[in-house]
Order: structure tokens, then C-alpha cells, then sequence
């Protein structure tokens, strides 16, 4: 599409932005995503983008990705006005992106997916080298630190896995311009640790990255500059190191967000809701006991592959048990089926939104039911459309769920909000004993506040609430009791008063002997 | 945040209806262009109720088809399945002796077990559905030939069993047409207003998601596939009647013709989306350009590429107005 | 054990094919022979009567029944049935080729003579007519066909075949082509349907146009016996197909004792209409 | 956290090789099956042969049809694609005298420029591929009658023609099989070993990915069908040998036998994943099926309804090892 960028001297480099974007507007159907953004970003500088869901922050990615084409404004590449109107025309221009989304081919191997479309060959072109793609998959690896084997399916790893695939895919390319749109959404300190040294070494060797994420703490780890998003519109550009957070939060959200802080209630007298007596499925579940009480949220922290979304996805009855029993409010319960959990009054909401979570193709109404169509039936078959609508136009205005309507399909929603959907059907649904995997994955700020004071209040009136989550922070913020799992055994117990990321992180460590 | 509701009357036509007007807008041109051509012939009142009966058993069974593909499923027995259900309709009332008013229920009763057989197969042997349907018509296609020994069952026994598709409620009108009417309304509600249509788009948009919504999947496609085959065994008796007889070895090939007009209809073959009104107009195209083909004595060789062309022109065209409403 | 002979076939699913097999499987009840029936699903599928004829030679019969749908396909086999010295028969069409010790058929193209014949004699000679066909390739269809249509363009010159089209010898869109040749050709007097399922489906879309043609139908089976009571169809064709079944084992039986055959044991067609339907001669060829 | 690398003996056989044995065991168990039953006829040299030779063509076409499949397309034209390849090959040498040298590769470059315009059809025009290789088919079929002018074009004069599938280069093996297990072998390469291969697993896996990857998804699913084509071109010859004409009518529905053998052998209708060796043995399952039931002189009627069946069984079989193995 466009000639190979021209060769620049180094001083020349610093002076002329990598990236340099003018009066970008982009509009979807009912959507006006992005209007009069501007961005730039010079060589050797970590650049947080940021924003509340749906402020257009993956949107604006995408266009300088070649994934979707500006309505207006100016691209400029190194000072090169370019016209990106594919994928491999930003790839051309030494761009490129790990998307939100993970876009990865299950059936494929890791190295695989990292090459295609490079794939080295061998006898003149005619046969796949595999011996090379897998070395350099392996040197990928390596540098990362990630012990995989590149011929692993991906379909084989867990989400976590699979997004330091694409984040190794993404270093492969060597570009000038790396995009990381939420890179660490299903990372844990360790991981993200490793990700930073990388982002470092990169800025140093003069590559510009753009960087998006709804972790505070990391945007003063490793930013130069924040540029603030909301609602499709430039906001401001400020250096990271001496702009206080709670400056940004409030640029962000455009209001001042009041800090909740948990008070733990004695549960102790509390009726037991839930108790699972040794839950065993494979290596990753081994035996592993539980009690939960009404009022109190429990979280269940561990490191990646600790186990416990297949422990949460084996008490649901979404994977058969090997073996363990079940008992709700006393009474043993066979759940055998996603379908018995919810009857039973277990509700469980996967780390996976586009997998497991939302019928990507309905609209927003027809999500927020799906649950629970018992409550939007009347004479037992006849939808009762008014009734539904007004439950899901409730939980558009308390959710604060950006969207034009709620008859928007889902898909075209962004990352945070169509989490967000996914939490509105379980409200709907209304269990008593609740799981949230990972519920503020891609959630913003302001919106994960939000969510804090929801799972408060729905314990507070006498649900039972587990949340996993690898963000230690949010562990500790909202744990009454903090339940910790390592390679699918539970390793200890600490009450929400006394858990510090110390102990939970030795605990997270703590092998079988 | 504009959370603000489309229009009542935008909602009932919606972008789904505009499209279905354009889709009906190249059923207009097509039978714009064969009454150009031979307006003495085409449009004549005869002719119009000859394509309105020629539509309607290939129009029941693309109905039949809807709902499965829109699950993401496919049902390549429907026609043989049809056939099937004329044959134990002939079972019943011509060798048993039973009545009409147990026959025809039985008929349909029988579609929709081997419905139920198709949806067990399905989700509880986990056989894809094209394979599953496809075994079943086999079988199926064999099992007719054996109860029948390969040999017609006549109805000319069974009094007022012909009125079910050649009798006129409507004068002029083939009752044959008000059935197809009746099923495509009955089915446009099934699909859009009940919890069974619900969980039809619901199973075709993301099954794994519902799944995990507490859904009992494998009942709800069970019951789409059993409603799909009741709608077949319809087909059957419609076929039965008109032909006064249950011929054993008909029917394969008509899911070809079925799948096609559902498809030129707006459904989408990756499941989620689909309209019964697409349907009937995309039944229509097939049968109005067959027709209309025939009467202009188009050589047959010539009519299977012609058909081959417009179909893919129309799943085309389909495609294009889709666009350019983003 | 009794010997086993295998006919192989052009099909099984029509009716003519199910009474070619009720004559055949009478004659082996007659002769204590064993006797097995088998064709392909359409008229087309050459390949898989090969594959058919292959299995058949694999069982080591006595002697084979065979109607090609393709004599020249056919030939490999054929050699090797006779170097294997297994007398070969030929039903219906005959086999192009000197290896079949006999061919028990009648011919088609003769047959659809006669239908024309009585095509012209009905309609007074002169005017419009079409042809239903239920097959565009396979020998009965094209031998049918062209019969008719050679005899008309040769004997009858004011009568003018207006349009060919083919149903599948599926009564349901052989129906809709009568109704839409009724529209196409309004003034068209005579419609010739080539087998049971064109000739019934003929007689059902008349019907439901409420138009009046005269209708020649081929073979029988009730729907067209019935046609032909109530004078929707004006009278039919019938070949002998019981007649075929059951000379074709005969002729199996003579060959493997040795005796001498003719070269052709012509089985006949009739022309019947409602005259001369309970004659015993023609009720015989005659099947429901 | 286990990153051993499997050992090299378990990655040659890996998962997919054991099950493929356990598929290769249910063959098998057929032919013992058939084998105790009816051992004089069924296991004999004559009988082998012809199993081979039944399985050629149909495997020839299954192994186009599992690239297809493994891109999560579906190609309803295989058979008669393959038609019209024997047919061209007829116009080639028989019409216009063109030598073998020319006419051979002639009829397979028709094929793979049908594949094409499957390919374009389903990429520039976004017409999903079961539309796009319905309309073909019905185009093509038309075509074949059309050029022939429904008459078989027979090769009888054409020196040696009849040895592509009917010659002995390996005494008593018809070339018609080397033929098949050179096409299975070369397209195993392909699928494993080339850049062509390893795309069509990634566009059946995520083809999205694909795109965001850089890579041009048109032009790799055209080539794809375009392969599949050219294999379809093979076929048509094989064919055209075997039977010493090119027959118009012929090929519909052998699509179905085909798309079942590549299910059978355990590729997954829902893309990236598949085997040709799979493919090759539901192939033979298929056809041991069919000639075993032959040999045992089971009435037809029953054949249709036990192939149905065993159809089924064999892919819910399949499932049940696959389940095991997790
Ligand atoms: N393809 C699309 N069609 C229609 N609307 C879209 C599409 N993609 C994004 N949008 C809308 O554009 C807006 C911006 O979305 P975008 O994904 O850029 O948000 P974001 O800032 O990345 O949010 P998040 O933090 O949740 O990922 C949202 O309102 C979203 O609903
Ligand atoms: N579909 C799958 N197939 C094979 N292995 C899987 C699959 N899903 C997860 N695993 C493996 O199971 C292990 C446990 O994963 P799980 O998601 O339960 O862990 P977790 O504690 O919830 O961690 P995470 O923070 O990644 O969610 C991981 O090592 C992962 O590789
Ligand atoms: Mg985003
Ligand atoms: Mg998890």
C-alpha cells in the first residue's frame, strides 16, 4: 500500500512524532465513537491512553491499525501523512497492536499464531520451516519469560496464556509503533512485572508505545504521558509522573468519585448459604472445600492456573465433577448442569464475555433476559417484550451501560460495557449465591467503583458473594475473607482485616509438598 | 448516554422490515421482468394461483428449515421426512382404517418425533446436526420404501382427505395456500413473540453462553427440531393430498430447494438472525423463477443455470443491501 | 444350494422397476433359483452400477440379470463375467455388446411410437403437443422421448411437438409443468408423459387447471389405471415389466441347462384405455 | 506448569494419529464384521479390488472436500464439478482432438478455475459458501447437459484414456487407486507441510484473526477452493476412464457421500480441524459400508436405513474417543 518509511537520522527521529493524529471523527450507527481527537506520540515514550468504557479508546487503535477507516482528520506517520487502510498497510508502516480482544487461532499452535502470514520456509517457499517458527516462538518466550511450549494449541491455554501469546505475537513484529490496547486485563503482577521490563526495553531502544489500561497503578508505573478520552472527545494531554491520579480519575470520568471504604460485617452468625465438600475435577480441582455465608463476599485469589475458575466452573455444573457434593442452605443439591445450579440459586459469572457470557448477535435486551426468561413469559410461552424492555432499560440507567439503545447489539458495544450487560443479567437473574469471575475485567474506573458498591449491596442483603480476581487490590478492598488457591488445591484462609498482599501472595506460592 | 427507544413504528418495521421490502422488491423485479416478457401467460389469475401452490410445500418446508438454521443447525431431512409423515399418514388412515381426525394429528405427531430423533441425536450423541439429518434421511428414506414395499399408498379411500390441499375455503384458492399462510403466521409468532423463538436466536447466537445462563439447551433444540419436523409432517399431508397419494421414494433433494429459499430469505446460515416473512419471500423468488422460466419454454438444461445464477445474484444482492445500511 | 442369479438394474425405487422385480422373483419361486434385485437410485449413477455389478460377480452367482444404463461402461465386467463363464442376460434396453446370451425387452422407441400414433388419431391430426418426460439422459427417457417425438415429425406434419421439458418422473413437478405448458401454450390439444410418476403428475395438473387435453400416459400403477377410468388420461402405453422379470430368470435358468436361446425374447407393449382394460391379456401387464 | 515437549515418538502419532487409529480400528471391525459373515465372497482378491476401486472417486472428492472443510466452508458442487471436468475432458479430446498431454491437465485446470469461482463467489461477493457451491452446482449441471447436448461423450477412440483408471501398473491393481493414494498422499503434504495448508487450519480456526493478521483471507480460501477444484478435476478423469465416457447426468448427490466421509473421518464441519488420512478411512468405512451389505445381498431398502445408522454411530463414536482423550 505504501512504500517502506524512509530512512531518517536519529536526531531527525526525535523531533518528528512517531504518530501524529488530527481531528479524528469516527461515527458508527447511532454512535458518534470519536470526534476532534487528537494524539500523538514521539519515539522512546510510553503513551497511557485513557478512558471511561466506550470513550473510544479501542476505537481510535483500530484506525491507526488499519482495522477501521477515519470519517475525518489526519494520520500522520512519522510525518508522513498515510492513509492505513488495512492491517497489513499498518504493519507496512511498523505498526502494530495487541487488541483488546484476543484474536487468536484455537486450532493453531502458539508459534503458529505468532508467524502467520511471516511463516519462514524452506526447499525454495514450498514447505513450512517449523523448526524456525517454533526457535523463534522460543526466543519470544524466552524473552518474556513465559515457559510454553511453542507447539501448544492455543486453545489448549488459559485466557491468561493466550494474551501473552498475542503480546509475543505483537514484539514479533519489531514495529516502531506498539499498541497494547488493556494488555494486563488477564495478567497477574508476575506477568505484568515481566510485561513492564519489556515495554522498558523497547522505549529505550526508541519504539513508541501506545498503552491502554483501566489499572491506575500502572499508568504511573509506566507512562511518560496520559491522554484522556471521554465520550469520544480529547480531553487533555498530561505527563504521568506529576499529575496526581485522582487528577486524572476526575478528567476521566468529568465529576469527582467519592472513595468508598469497606466496612467488614460480622457474618459469623449468618446462615451457610453454600458449603462444597471436596470438589475434585482433574489436576486443576483437588479436593477443595468451601463455605459461604449470607452477607459476606469471599475472595478466592490464586495465580494464573491456581484453579479457580475451574473450581467456581465445576461447583456451577458448567464441567462435570470427578467427585464432591454440594449443599445449599443445608440441603445437598446434584447439580449436574449450569441449569441445576441456577436453580438451586447458584449464579456464575465467566471471566470469558464473548465465549461464555453474551450472545454476541442479540441485542442488549435480549441479554439482560437470558437468565431468567421465567420472569418475562406470561401463559407460559408468550414473551412479555414491555415487561423485559423496561428491565433492561433499569439495568442501562444503574449499570450506567453506554449504548444508543437497548435494542444495540451487543457486539458493537465496547469491552467494559459488554461486561457490564454480562453483569446486568445476573442481577436480573438474582441468585443468592454469586460468583464473579474476574467481574471488572476492562472495566473502567468510575464503573468498577460502581460495580464495588453493587457487590456490597447485594451482600448486604444476604447473598453470598465470591470474587475471583488476580487484581490483589480489589481482592483487598472488597474481601470479608480471603480464600487463596494454588495448583488446584486451596492453601489457606485470611480474614479480610488482616490479608495484605504479602500473605496472600506466600500462600498463592505455596506448592504441595 | 442515549438510551432513548426507536420510534414504535421504526421498531415494528425496523431495519429487519426495510430489508424484507427490498428483498420483496426483487421478487417485484422478477415478476416484472416474466410479465414483461409473457404477459399473457404469467400474469394471469391461473398462473398466480399455480405459483401460490406451487410454493407452498417447498414454502412449509423452508419454514420447517427457518427455525433450525437460525439455531445454527441444519436439517438436510426435511424433505424426506416430509415423504415419511405422507407415508404413515397413509398407514394410518389407509391400512389401519383410523380416521382423518387421528391421521392427520398422527402424521404430524410423527414429524415431530423424528424431529425429537434429530434433536437427541444431536445434543445428546453430540453428532453434528448435518450429519445427523443426513443419517436420518437415509434412514428414513429406506424405512419409507420398506413400510410401503416401495409402492404408492392411495388415498382415494379417505373422504375429504384431498380438501386439505385442493379444497377452496377462498374460492379460487387452494386450501393448499391457506395452510402455508397458517404455518408461516403461526411461525412468524412462534419465532418472534414466544420463549421458543426466543432461545431458537438464542441458541444460534452463542449456545455456550446460554448454556452457562442456566438454559437447558439440549431440551430447547430438541424442541426446535421437533417443532421444525411437526411443520414437515404438515408438508407431508399438504403433499399427500394434492397427490392423493403417498409416493415412498419423493422427497430428497427438496431440502436443497428449501435451504436455498431460506437463505435467499435473509437467514443466515451462521445462525442468529433469520425471518420467516424472508423465507416465504425467498420461496416465492425460487418458485416464480421456475415458473416463469417454464412458461417462457425455457430449455430445462438452461433453467438449472439460470436457477444456479439467481440464487447466488439474490444471496448477493441480499448482502449488498446489508451493507449499505452500516 | 439353489443357484443364485443377481439382476442388476437401472433402479428400484419406480414402479416399473418393482414389477420387473415381481416378475423376476415369481420366476425364481417357479424355478427354485435365488433371486436378488438391485439398481441404482437414479438412471444416472452408471458408476455405482458398476460397483454393483462388481459386488455381484464377487458372490460367484450362476448366472446375472443386467440392464445397463451405459452398455459401454459396462463392458470390462461383462468380459469378465464371461471369461468367468457366467451366462449373462440382458433386461429392458438391450446391452451393446455380443457377450449377453439373450435380451429380454421391448422396445422403447417403438412403444413411443405407438403412443404417438394414438397421440395423432385423438387430436385429429393436426395441432399442439408436449412431452413430460421424466429423464433427459437415461435410455428409457431419451428412447421414450425421441420415439415419440421421431414418429410425429415423420408421420404427422401438422402436428407440432411445441415444448419438452422434464419432471424427474416426480409427480409433484410434473404436475407443475402441465400447468405451466396449459398457460405457456394455450392452444396445446395432447400432453405424452413418459412414465407413471410424468403421466400421473400430467394428470393431476390438468386436472387442477381445469383444462381439457388428451393425455398419453406410459406404464401403469393405480393412480393412472384410475386416470384412465375417469377419462383424465385418454389411455397409456404398458410395456410387460413382470413379463421382463420373469423371462429374463427364465432365460437364466435355459442358459445355465444349456439351452439354446433366441437372441431376443421380445416381452411386447400394449396400448390400453378404458375399452380394453379388464381384458385378461392386458390385465396381466398391468400392475398397481 | 507443565511445558515439557511431548515426546517425539507421541507428537508423529500425537492425539490426532491415535484417534485416527481407533477410527482405522472401526473400519476394522467392519470388515470382520462382514468378513465372518460372508467370507468366500467378501474377502476375496476380486472383492478387495473392487472395494478399492468403488472408494477411489469418492475418496478423490472427500479429500477436495476436506480442505474446504477444515476452512469451515462446505462445497456442495464436488460432484458435479466432477462432471463437468469429465465432460470438458470429452470436449478437449474427443471434440476438438486435442492430445492427452493437453486434454488431461486441461480437464483438471477447468476444475481448479470452477474452484475459483467458487472461491471469488464466497469472497468477493461475501455469498456464504453453501450458496455459492449450491448455485454452481445447478449452473454446472446445467452446463454439463448443455455441452453434451445430454448425450455422454464417449472416449472409446481416445488411445490409452482408459488407463488412468483401468490399467495395471501394479499387476492386478487398477491405476485408478494409485491414482487416489497419490492425490491422498500429495494433499497430505499440502495440508501439513505448506503455507497453504496451515492456512486453510487458520481460516477454519479464527478467520478474523486471520485478517487482522495481515494475511489476505481472499486470496488463500480462492486458492483453497481452487485446490479443491483442480482434486475435483482428478476425480472427473478417474471417472471419465473408469466408465470410457463422460456421463452429464452424473454427480449429483455424491457431494453428500463425499462431505460424510470427511465427517466420518473425523474432520469437524465447524473448521480447523481434519486429517486427510481421516478423510481416506471414512472414505473406506463408507464403502465397506456399502459393498459389505452388497455382498451380503441385504435389501436395498434396508441398506439405506443400516447406512443411515452406521453413519450416525461412526461419528458418535468418534466423538466418544475424542471425549475420552480429555
Ligand atoms: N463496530 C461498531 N459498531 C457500532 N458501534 C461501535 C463499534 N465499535 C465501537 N462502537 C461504539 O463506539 C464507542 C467507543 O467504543 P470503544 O470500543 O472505542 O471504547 P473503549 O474506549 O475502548 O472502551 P472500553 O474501555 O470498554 O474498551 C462505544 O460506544 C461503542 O459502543
Ligand atoms: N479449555 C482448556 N483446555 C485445557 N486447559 C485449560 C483450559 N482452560 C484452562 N486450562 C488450564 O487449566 C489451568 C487452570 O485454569 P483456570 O482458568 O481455572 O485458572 P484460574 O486460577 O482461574 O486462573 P486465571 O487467572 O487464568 O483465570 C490453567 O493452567 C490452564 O492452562
Ligand atoms: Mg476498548
Ligand atoms: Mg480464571
Amino acid at each position: 500500500m505504501t512504500a517502506a518509511p524512509t530512512a531518517t537520522s536519529a536526531a531527525e527521529t526525535s523531533a518528528v512524532p512517531l504518530l501524529d493524529l488530527r481531528g479524528i471523527g469516527k461515527s458508527f450507527p447511532g454512535v458518534r465513537a470519536l470526534h476532534e481527537v487528537k494524539f500523538s506520540l514521539q519515539p522512546g515514550e510510553v503513551h497511557a491512553l485513557m478512558g471511561e468504557n466506550g470513550a473510544g479508546k479501542s476505537t481510535l487503535m483500530k484506525i491507526i491499525a488499519g482495522v477501521y477507516r477515519k470519517d475525518e482528520g489526519e494520520i500522520r506517520v512519522s510525518g508522513q501523512p498515510q492513509d492505513i487502510g488495512s492491517p497489513t498497510a499498518a504493519q507496512q508502516l511498523g505498526i502494530g497492536i495487541v487488541h483488546q480482544e484476543l484474536n487468536l487461532m484455537n486450532h493453531l499452535s502458539c508459534a503458529h499464531n505468532i508467524f502467520i502470514g511471516r511463516e519462514p520456509r524452506k526447499l525454495g517457499g514450498l514447505l513450512l520451516d517449523e523448526e524456525r517458527i517454533n526457535q523463534g516462538a522460543q526466543k519470544l518466550f524466552d524473552r518474556l519469560r513465559l515457559r510454553l511450549d511453542p507447539r501448544t494449541r492455543v486453545g489448549e491455554l488459559s485466557v491468561a496464556r493466550q494474551q501473552m501469546v498475542e503480546i509475543a505475537k505483537a514484539l514479533s513484529f519489531e514495529s516502531r509503533v506498539l499498541i497494547m490496547d488493556e494488555p494486563t486485563a488477564a495478567l497477574n503482577n508476575a506477568e505484568i512485572d515481566d510485561l513492564f521490563t519489556i515495554i522498558r526495553q523497547l522505549r529505550d531502544e526508541g519504539v513508541g508505545i501506545v498503552y491502554i489500561s483501566h489499572k491506575m497503578d500502572e499508568i504511573q508505573r509506566i507512562a511518560d504521558r496520559v491522554t484522556i478520552l471521554r465520550d469520544g472527545q480529547y480531553i487533555d494531554t498530561v505527563p504521568a509522573a506529576s499529575t496526581p491520579m485522582e487528577r486524572i480519575i476526575a478528567l476521566m470520568v468529568g465529576r469527582e468519585l467519592a472513595q468508598t471504604t469497606p466496612d467488614i460485617p460480622d457474618t459469623s452468625g449468618q446462615p451457610v448459604l453454600l458449603e462444597a465438600r471436596n470438589i475434585r475435577r482433574g489436576r486443576m480441582v483437588q479436593d477443595v472445600s468451601l463455605t459461604l455465608r449470607a452477607g459476606e463476599i469471599v475472595g478466592l485469589a490464586g495465580l494464573m492456573g491456581a484453579g479457580r475458575t475451574e473450581l467456581a466452573r465445576a461447583i456451577f455444573g458448567a464441567d462435570a465433577r470427578d467427585g464432591g457434593e454440594i449443599l445449599v442452605r443445608g440441603v445437598k443439591q446434584n447439580i449436574r448442569s449450569p441449569q441445576d445450579a441456577v436453580r438451586a440459586g447458584i449464579g456464575y459469572l465467566s471471566e470469558d464475555r464473548k465465549h461464555f457470557g453474551l450472545a454476541l448477535g442479540m441485542d442488549v435486551q435480549a441479554n439482560t433476559g437470558l437468565a431468567d426468561m421465567a420472569q418475562f413469559v406470561r401463559g407460559g410461552f408468550w414473551l412479555d417484550e414491555g415487561k423485559l424492555a423496561k428491565t433492561a432499560t433499569d439495568m442501562v440507567q444503574r449499570l450506567r451501560i453506554k449504548t444508543p439503545g437497548i435494542q444495540q447489539n451487543v457486539r458493537l458495544l465496547s469491552g467494559g460495557n459488554q461486561q457490564k450487560v454480562v453483569i446486568a443479567k445476573w442481577l436480573v437473574r438474582d441468585c443468592d449465591i454469586l460468583f464473579f469471575d474476574e467481574p471488572t475485567r476492562g472495566i473502567d474506573i468510575g464503573a468498577k467503583a460502581e460495580i464495588y458498591r453493587l457487590l456490597q449491596d447485594l451482600a448486604a442483603q444476604g447473598r453470598a458473594i465470591v470474587v475471583i480476581s488476580s487484581e490483589l487490590p480489589e481482592v483487598l478492598r472488597l474481601s470479608h475473607r480471603v480464600l487463596v488457591m494454588c495448583e488446584g488445591r486451596l492453601t489457606g484462609e485470611i480474614p479480610g482485616a488482616l490479608a495484605t498482599q504479602e500473605n496472600i501472595m506466600r500462600l498463592a506460592t505455596l506448592r504441595a509438598a | 448516554m442515549d438510551t432513548a427507544a426507536p420510534s414504535k413504528l421504526k421498531r415494528l418495521l425496523g431495519a429487519d422490515a426495510r430489508q424484507k421490502l427490498l428483498a420483496f422488491a426483487s421478487l417485484l423485479a422478477l415478476i416484472a421482468i416474466f410479465g414483461a416478457l409473457k404477459p399473457d401467460a404469467f400474469l394471469t389469475e391461473e398462473n398466480v394461483v399455480g405459483i401460490l401452490q406451487a410454493t407452498s410445500v417447498n414454502g412449509v418446508l423452508a419454514v420447517a428449515c427457518t427455525f433450525v438454521i437460525i439455531t445454527a443447525g441444519i436439517d438436510l431431512s426435511v424433505g424426506v421426512l416430509m415423504t415419511f409423515c405422507s407415508v404413515m399418514a397413509g398407514v394410518f388412515m389407509v391400512n389401519w382404517g383410523l380416521p382423518m381426525a387421528v391421521g392427520v394429528p398422527g402424521a404430524i405427531a410423527v414429524g415431530a418425533l423424528m424431529g425429537c430423533a434429530s434433536g437427541l441425536t444431536i445434543t445428546k450423541l453430540r453428532v453434528p446436526p448435518f450429519i445427523a439429518t443426513l443419517g436420518l434421511m437415509m434412514l428414513l428414506k429406506g424405512l419409507s420404501l420398506i413400510i410401503t414395499g416401495t409402492r404408492p399408498i392411495y388415498f382415494s379411500d379417505i373422504e375429504g382427505f384431498d380438501a386439505i390441499a385442493l379444497g377452496t375455503l377462498i374460492p379460487g384458492l387452494p386450501n393448499g395456500v391457506l395452510v402455508f399462510a397458517l404455518v408461516a403466521g403461526v411461525s412468524a409468532i412462534v419465532l418472534n413473540k414466544t420463549l421458543l423463538g426466543r432461545y431458537t436466536f438464542a441458541l444460534g447466537s452463542n449456545e455456550e453462553a446460554v448454556r452457562l445462563s442456566g438454559v437447558n439447551v439440549d431440551r430447547w433444540k430438541i424442541i426446535v427440531y421437533a417443532y421444525s419436523g411437526a411443520v414437515c409432517g404438515i408438508a407431508g399431508l399438504m403433499m399427500a393430498s394434492r397427490l392423493n397419494s403417498a409416493q415412498p421414494a419423493l422427497g430428497q433433494g427438496y431440502e436443497l430447494d428449501a435451504i436455498a429459499a431460506v437463505v435467499i430469505g435473509g437467514t443466515s446460515l451462521a445462525g442468529g438472525v433469520g425471518t420467516i416473512l424472508g423465507t416465504v419471500i425467498g420461496a416465492f423468488i425460487m418458485s416464480v423463477l421456475v415458473n416463469g422460466l417454464r412458461i417462457l419454454s425455457v430449455a430445462q438444461e438452461w433453467q438449472m443455470v439460470l436457477t444456479g445464477l439467481i440464487i447466488i445474484l439474490a444471496v448477493y444482492t441480499d448482502n449488498l443491501r446489508r451493507k449499505r445500511q452500516h | 444350494a439353489e443357484p443364485y442369479i443377481p439382476l442388476i438394474s437401472k433402479g428400484f425405487q419406480h414402479q416399473f422397476w418393482q414389477a420387473v422385480k415381481a416378475g423376476a422373483e415369481k420366476a425364481g419361486a417357479d424355478y427354485k433359483v435365488k433371486v436378488t434385485f438391485e439398481g441404482p437410485e437414479t438412471e444416472q449413477q452408471v458408476d455405482k452400477q458398476m460397483d454393483m455389478l462388481t459386488a455381484a460377480l464377487a458372490k460367484k452367482p450362476a448366472a446375472i440379470g443386467f440392464a445397463a444404463l451405459d452398455s459401454k461402461a459396462a463392458i470390462p465386467l461383462l468380459k469378465k463375467a464371461q471369461a468367468e463363464k457366467i451366462p449373462v442376460i440382458a433386461f429392458d434396453s438391450g446391452v451393446d455388446s455380443p457377450i449377453p446370451v439373450t435380451t429380454a425387452t421391448t422396445d422403447n422407441v417403438a412403444a413411443a411410437g405407438l403412443a404417438a400414433d394414438k397421440m395423432a388419431a385423438l387430436i385429429g391430426g393436426e395441432g399442439e403437443v408436449a412431452v413430460v418426460a421424466h429423464d433427459q439422459t437415461s435410455t428409457t427417457g431419451v428412447g421414450r422421448r425421441d420415439g415419440f417425438v421421431n414418429r410425429i415429425k415423420a408421420k404427422y406434419p401438422k402436428i407440432k411437438v411445441v415444448d419438452i421439458q422434464y419432471g424427474g418422473g416426480d409427480h409433484l413437478k410434473s404436475a407443475e409443468i402441465a400447468k405451466t405448458l396449459l398457460l405457456a401454450h394455450p392452444k396445446l390439444k395432447g400432453i405424452f408423459g413418459t412414465n407413471e410418476g410424468s403421466a400421473v403428475g400430467v394428470g393431476k395438473g390438468v386436472k387442477e387447471a381445469g383444462k381439457k387435453v388428451v393425455i398419453i400416459g406410459y406404464d401403469s400403477g393405480k393412480d393412472q389405471k384410475a386416470m384412465i377410468m375417469d377419462g383424465t388420461i385418454a389411455g397409456a402405453i404398458t410395456q410387460n415389466p413382470v413379463g421382463i422379470g420373469y423371462k429374463t430368470v427364465e432365460a437364466a435358468v435355459k442358459a445355465l441347462k444349456g439351452e439354446k436361446l433366441p437372441k431376443i425374447i421380445d416381452t411386447g407393449f400394449y396400448w390400453y384405455d378404458k375399452t380394453n382394460m379388464t381384458d385378461p391379456k392386458i390385465a396381466a401387464v398391468l400392475y398397481d
